[in-house]
């Protein structure tokens, strides 16, 4: 079952399968809903869409979550709050972006202070299209976030583990609003 | 006692261990299908549980926040289960003529406040307030379970939960307590009491999951997460099983050379029963607040469960 | 060789007075050993076999014409065993407590002694005398807080017991002619029964009965903490000593029964007890101040053996007095690590503290073993005794006193949690804090262990008890070693210890199958806020048990303390209009002494 | 309009009272209407007239006496804008003035907290300025960040 005492444990070969199997039948959702993009969760966790009978259930802290869900677009501020909440998520850890301001910005593509593409500072597993997705686009994502975690493709916290310096890097120049070659002080 | 009839004393404890976590992680399956049915939606497969504890369990990374918040994970599971093996199921009296329901009562608050510790550990300050919601919340219904309580074992002259079962166990389902006009009143009591013990909707106050972040196990994630989902699921066997127990003859209706099989099969029948009820009533009910949990339990149920205290007392002293 | 033990108790006394702090505790704990040999020795009398020291059981001291009797009975010999090893406990513990030897000492000491006498005295004179002497020692040390309120309520409450003592003590005296403890079984009718019952209204006073409680949650909160230690875990039961003496084994039950047939006078005693443990535990849990919130949790827990004396059963008898032993020690534990933290930190106030378990992790088990017990954790041997009361109340169907009990019970997790939350957990305050000093925690893991002992074999407290019961005709209880049977049911406490140690393997392999990494405190979900910008305190301590706010404050806090309140002030207008005789004018003086004089001879007329 | 005749200058527009008054004529205009039933103010606003080279500020004030809506506009010089504070009359204008002071760059005389507000490690120009050139700016920052390949030949 994937239980190992003592120091065996914690290699990624001996990811059994059946632990894959669960974690992919039970996704619990931590939805960050920053941008309009919230407003499409009710419908799928209500009657008409019911994410829960595929054992997506929404949760309340990080701790608890294993997909984070982010709603729409991304300010710079709200940014240091999503890598904080992804960093608090225990691995394996999954992020599914939604919207087309996750993908390049959307409808602002020349803010100042969004970001653009959310994969630059975290690693993102699904991209939902659209402004707005419907929710059978959400329901949709979440069953190819399972095909993914299946075939072993869903592996974007090892990325984030893997590269965590280049990542922390990108992080900290955009949160310090640095240009390169450029250091000018108002 | 010889080295054979421990042997079968530890495996029959073992057994049942085993039944009463996979029970109550099978009702929990089913009370959130049941949910789901009432709000029209098809809910998740009843076997849902049992995948998430896995997946918990099976977390590669978990979070600590130092040797006191691992007590919440030793002692949940620990204090619990040691709580089911001293109650009689079904007949089966397990480790019940070894204490009594006052220590019940009391083995009930180690899980709970091993819980507490490792929350208050974590420094977070949503498990603060929900521990102390979860506290405020039992001294409620303590009172008036409580009361109840003791107004059933002044009637049966014994504390001992498996001398009442064995009394109301005489003449099958006619002797049950919850035949007799006083123990209907203190079983209504006693059931809204086993609401807010399950922490069901409307007295899930101390989870909370839109104000507090579900309080207490704010910062458990992995396998301390699943410790304490496989802790509410024992827990759920153990206090219906406790309530089937004082009112309902621990299930106990047959008696001779099947009986063993057909009183498992009606407590089991009997604890569905109660949880179905908690649940439907947790579907159709908003949250409370503290103080109006707290006015509830200690006007209302703590009235009529005196009301059958006395009508017993007046019994008892005829 | 006993009047060589109370020499060398006083002479220590002397001493310490003279002496450096360190030279003064040294001196004060190893003098305060001895007595502890003399208890051993006595052991041997009451069907233990232990080693003998020749110390003599019976003595008599003659003092100008009059005799005090002294002499170990079973009775006082289970008291001397709960409370005289608390002293030179405390003593150690004070070793790295006190700054300077600032008269702490020499007065503990007599305390110490007039405890000793206390327990031993077999006749009414030595009894007044040993407890006049026990309540002026512990006076001068309350009067050491400097606290006006604390002062004035434990003096006007201690005068209260002596007085009311004296006048049952007069009575009795009057009545037979015979100072000896022995004789008053004799004694029938009304006289009888007003001096019984005056020295219970005496005694309940040391004992924090309500409505006599009012002195206590002022003299604990403000005095010295390894003094109050002794004072809730020792003297408070001097006042159950007394009882259990005049009720049980002098017969004042009979007494009290011949008078008015009718009246169950012991069950006013168990609703005094109840609603004390009921009341107390509601206040308790409303405080702020943690040695409030102690003395509260005194009053509760000391409520419990008045319950058991009040049933009167030797089921409940039993109980009580296992919970005194309980008591005894957890209650100490608690005071004291109180004290190591305040000592730590200089704090008192629960909502000021935090965060403190990881800094002072030794302090945190032992105050969190004695949590354990206040709070009857069945993995303690507090649960034992309130097993036995809550048995025994079924047992007699007692309807009204059952369930105040039990609630009062569930309501002791409530403040328990409340100190360990606030104090031990929690947000990391204090991270420059240091363990308290060896001194210290050495002092509360040695208290611990009685309760480590009768958890695991609550049979041996009901041996060790028997003599006293046995001696006041009070049959003991059916047990083995580790099991206690009634006739309602059966408490096995190794059954429970053996199946939680089973149901922790289960658990222990959940816990070692996966690793863990052991994160600070500033990684906490804070709906994605990270640490350094969430500016106030997260603290949830402060206002903690906000809900009940509403329903205990108002009904309970005024009728605790209103009464008090209504004293001291009446005492203050009282003494104002007496100090106006004094107006500093020669004249006025002068028609005082005048009208004395007119007085004086208008009686001399008249006769 | 009530307040067109207390200022004694002005014009009606869509409805409300547009009024032009010079810096200096701002407070005693304010404390004006203030005293005369216009006690609600509403909000600041700030216009950045690039070809003009000046800064708009715009006082929005209600009454709810007469339910009349009032805007206030003065210019400055866009080089080294400052305006007095407003913040005595009403309290709630020192917000503004930080928004404004952080968003524009206008100092605000007689404001003790233009402390960085909404933006965080902000050091750029002020980002509402006409000049600032946001689409260049995106460009230079978020567009130059990097994407984080996987390296194919390492694995995972």
């Amino acid at each position: 079952m994937g239980l190992y005492i003592g120091d065996k444990m914690m290699k990624y070969e001996e990811w059994s399968k059946l632990a894959i199997k669960v974690s992919k039948a039970s996704l619990w959702m931590l939805h960050f809903c920053t941008g309009c993009g919230a407003i499409e969760m009710p419908p799928v966790m209500t009657s008409r869409y019911d994410m829960e009978r595929f054992g997506i259930a929404p949760m309340a802290t990080p701790r608890q979550a294993d997909v984070l869900l982010i709603t729409g677009y991304l300010t710079v501020k709200t940014l240091r709050r999503v890598i904080q909440v992804y960093e608090q998520m225990q691995s394996p850890k999954y992020v599914i972006a939604f919207g087309s301001c996750t993908i390049n910005g959307g409808m602002y593509w020349d803010s100042y202070n969004t970001i653009k593409h959310l994969e630059k500072y975290i690693p993102v597993d699904v991209y939902i299209t659209g402004c707005m997705p419907r929710p059978e686009g959400i329901i949709n994502a979440f069953i190819k976030l399972m095909e993914l975690i299946d075939e072993g493709k869903a592996r974007g916290w090892e990325k984030y583990q893997k590269y965590y310096d280049k990542y922390k890097e990108n992080q900290r120049r955009v949160f310090n609003f640095e240009i390169e070659g450029e250091n000018e002080e108002y | 006692m010889d080295v054979m009839g421990i042997a079968i004393k530890v495996a029959l404890l073992t057994a049942y261990a085993v039944i009463g976590t996979c029970v109550g992680l099978l009702f929990m399956g089913i009370g959130r299908k049941i949910i789901a049915r009432v709000h029209n939606r098809v809910g998740p497969p009843f076997y849902q549980n049992f995948i998430d504890v896995a997946k918990l369990l099976s977390k590669k990374t978990n979070i600590s926040h130092g040797w006191i918040f691992d007590l919440a994970l030793l002692f949940s599971i620990s204090g619990i289960l040691l709580t089911l093996l001293f109650l009689p199921i079904g007949g089966v009296q397990l480790l019940s003529m070894e204490g009594d329901a006052f220590l019940v009562l009391y083995l009930l608050a180690i899980p709970a406040l091993g819980f507490a510790l490792g929350a208050g550990a974590s420094g977070n300050p949503n498990a603060g307030v929900g521990v102390m919601r979860a506290l405020v919340m039992m001294l409620s219904y303590e009172l008036p379970f409580i009361i109840t309580l003791i107004a059933l074992m002044i009637y049966y002259d014994t504390t001992s939960l498996a001398t009442i079962v064995r009394m109301q166990s005489i003449n099958g389902v006619k002797s049950w307590a919850i035949t007799m006009p006083p123990f209907m009143l203190a079983a209504f009591a006693a059931d809204m009491a086993l609401q807010g013990m399950l922490m069901e909707q409307p007295f899930d106050i101390p989870v909370a999951p839109h104000e507090i972040a579900s309080g207490p196990m704010v910062e458990f994630g992995g396998k301390y997460l699943g410790s304490l989902m496989l802790y509410k699921a024992i827990a759920l066997v153990a206090e219906t099983t406790l309530f089937v127990d004082l009112f309902l003859g621990g299930g106990v209706v047959a008696h001779g050379n099947f009986a063993f099989v057909i009183n498992f099969i009606v407590w089991l029948a009997l604890i569905f029963l109660l949880f179905i009820l908690s649940i439907l009533i947790a579907a159709s009910f908003p949250r409370f607040r503290i103080e109006q949990a707290f006015g509830f339990y200690w006007k209302y149920e703590a009235i009529i469960a005196a009301i059958s205290l006395i009508w017993v007392y007046i019994l008892v002293i005829k | 060789m006993l009047d060589i033990i109370f020499a060398e108790l006083i002479i220590a006394a002397i001493i310490t007075f003279f002496v450096g702090k360190k030279i003064a505790s040294i001196i004060a704990g190893f003098i305060s050993i001895l007595p502890l040999f003399a208890l051993i020795d006595w052991a041997n009398n009451f069907g233990f076999k232990t080693i003998s020291f020749g110390i003599e059981r019976q003595m008599n001291i003659s003092v100008a014409g009059i005799t005090l009797h002294l002499g170990i009975t079973p009775l006082s010999w289970f008291f001397a065993l709960m409370i005289l090893p608390l002293f030179p406990l405390i003593m150690l513990y004070s070793y790295s407590f006190f700054k300077e030897n600032d008269g702490f000492y020499p007065f503990m000491l007599f305390a110490f002694a007039s405890t000793f006498g206390i327990l031993l005295s077999k006749d009414m004179l030595s009894l007044f005398l040993f407890w006049e002497i026990m309540s002026w020692s512990s006076f001068l040390l309350v009067y050491r807080s400097r606290d006006k309120e604390a002062i004035i309520s434990y003096l006007i409450f201690s005068v209260f017991s002596a007085f009311a003592i004296l006048f049952g003590l007069m009575i009795l005296w009057h009545e037979n002619f015979s100072l000896l403890l022995s004789d008053i079984g004799r004694i029938n009718g009304i006289y009888g029964f007003i001096a019984i019952a005056s020295l219970i209204i005496g005694f309940s006073v040391k004992s924090v009965l309500m409505p006599l409680h009012a002195w206590a949650p002022f003299v604990y909160s403000k005095s010295d903490e390894p003094f109050v230690a002794f004072l809730s875990g020792g003297l408070s039961k001097l006042g159950y000593y007394g009882m259990f003496l005049f009720l049980f084994t002098l017969n004042g039950v009979k007494i009290l029964q011949n008078y008015t047939p009718n009246v169950a006078w012991n069950y006013l005693l168990a609703v005094v007890g109840s609603l004390s443990a009921f009341v107390a535990t509601m206040l308790a849990i409303m405080q702020d101040d943690l040695r409030k919130l102690l003395a509260y949790s005194s009053i509760g827990q000391l409520g419990y053996i008045a319950i058991g004396f009040g049933i009167g059963t030797p089921l409940a008898i039993t109980g009580a007095l296992f919970q005194a032993f309980n008591h005894a020690f957890f209650k100490a534990v608690l005071f004291l690590a109180a004290g190591a933290v305040a000592y730590r930190t200089g704090k008192w106030k629960i909502s000021e503290l935090g965060g403190l378990a990881y800094r002072m992790p030794l302090t945190f088990l032992a105050a969190l073993f004695a949590i354990f017990a206040l709070a009857a954790i069945p993995i303690t041997s507090g649960f034992a005794a309130k097993w036995l009361l809550y048995e025994a109340a079924i047992q007699q169907k007692y309807v009204f006193i059952a369930p105040l009990m039990l609630i009062a019970g569930v309501g002791a997790f409530l403040y328990s949690f409340r100190i360990l939350y606030g104090v031990f957990l929690g947000e990391n305050r204090y991270p420059d804090v240091k363990e308290a000093p060896k001194s210290m925690i050495a002092a509360m893991f040695i208290l611990m262990l009685p309760l480590i002992i009768f958890v695991v074999f609550p049979g041996y407290m009901l041996d060790l008890m028997k003599p006293a019961l046995s001696n006041s005709g009070i049959e003991s209880i059916a047990h083995t070693k580790f099991a206690i049977e009634t006739s309602l049911a059966k408490y096995n406490s190794m059954a429970v210890l053996i199946t939680l140690i089973a149901a922790m393997v289960p658990a222990f392999i959940i816990y070692k199958a996966r690793k863990h990494r052991i994160t600070s405190f500033e990684d906490n979900y804070l709906a994605g806020e990270p640490y350094e910008f969430h500016n106030p305190s997260m603290h949830a301590a402060h206002n903690f048990y906000k809900p009940l706010k509403g329903v205990v404050l108002p009904y309970f806090e005024p009728g605790a303390t209103y009464y008090f309140e209504k004293i001291y002030k009446g005492i203050g207008i009282l003494s104002n209009g007496i100090r106006r005789i004094y107006t500093g004018f020669v004249q006025d003086y002068a028609i005082y002494v005048v009208i004395f004089l007119l007085a004086v001879m208008g009686w001399l007329i008249w006769m | 309009m009530k307040s067109i005749e207390l200022i004694g200058k002005g014009k009606e527009m869509h409805g409300r009272a547009y009024i032009e008054v010079m810096p200096d004529e701002l407070e005693n205009a304010i404390k004006k209407l203030k005293e005369n039933g216009f006690n609600h103010f509403v909000m600041l606003s700030c216009i950045d007239w690039l070809e003009e080279e000046k800064f708009e500020l715009v006082y929005h004030l209600w009454s709810y006496e007469v339910k009349e809506h009032v805007m206030l506009s003065v210019r400055m010089n866009r080089n080294n804008a400052s305006m007095p504070s407003m913040s005595h009359l009403f309290p709630q204008i020192e917000t503004y003035e930080r928004e404004i002071h952080e968003m524009y760059g206008i100092e605000f005389d007689g404001n003790n907290r233009l402390t960085p507000f909404l933006l965080e490690n902000w050091h750029h120009a002020p980002p509402m300025r006409k000049d600032f050139d946001s689409e260049k700016f995106v460009g230079k920052l978020y567009e130059s960040i990097p994407f984080i390949e996987e390296d194919e030949n390492e694995g995972i």
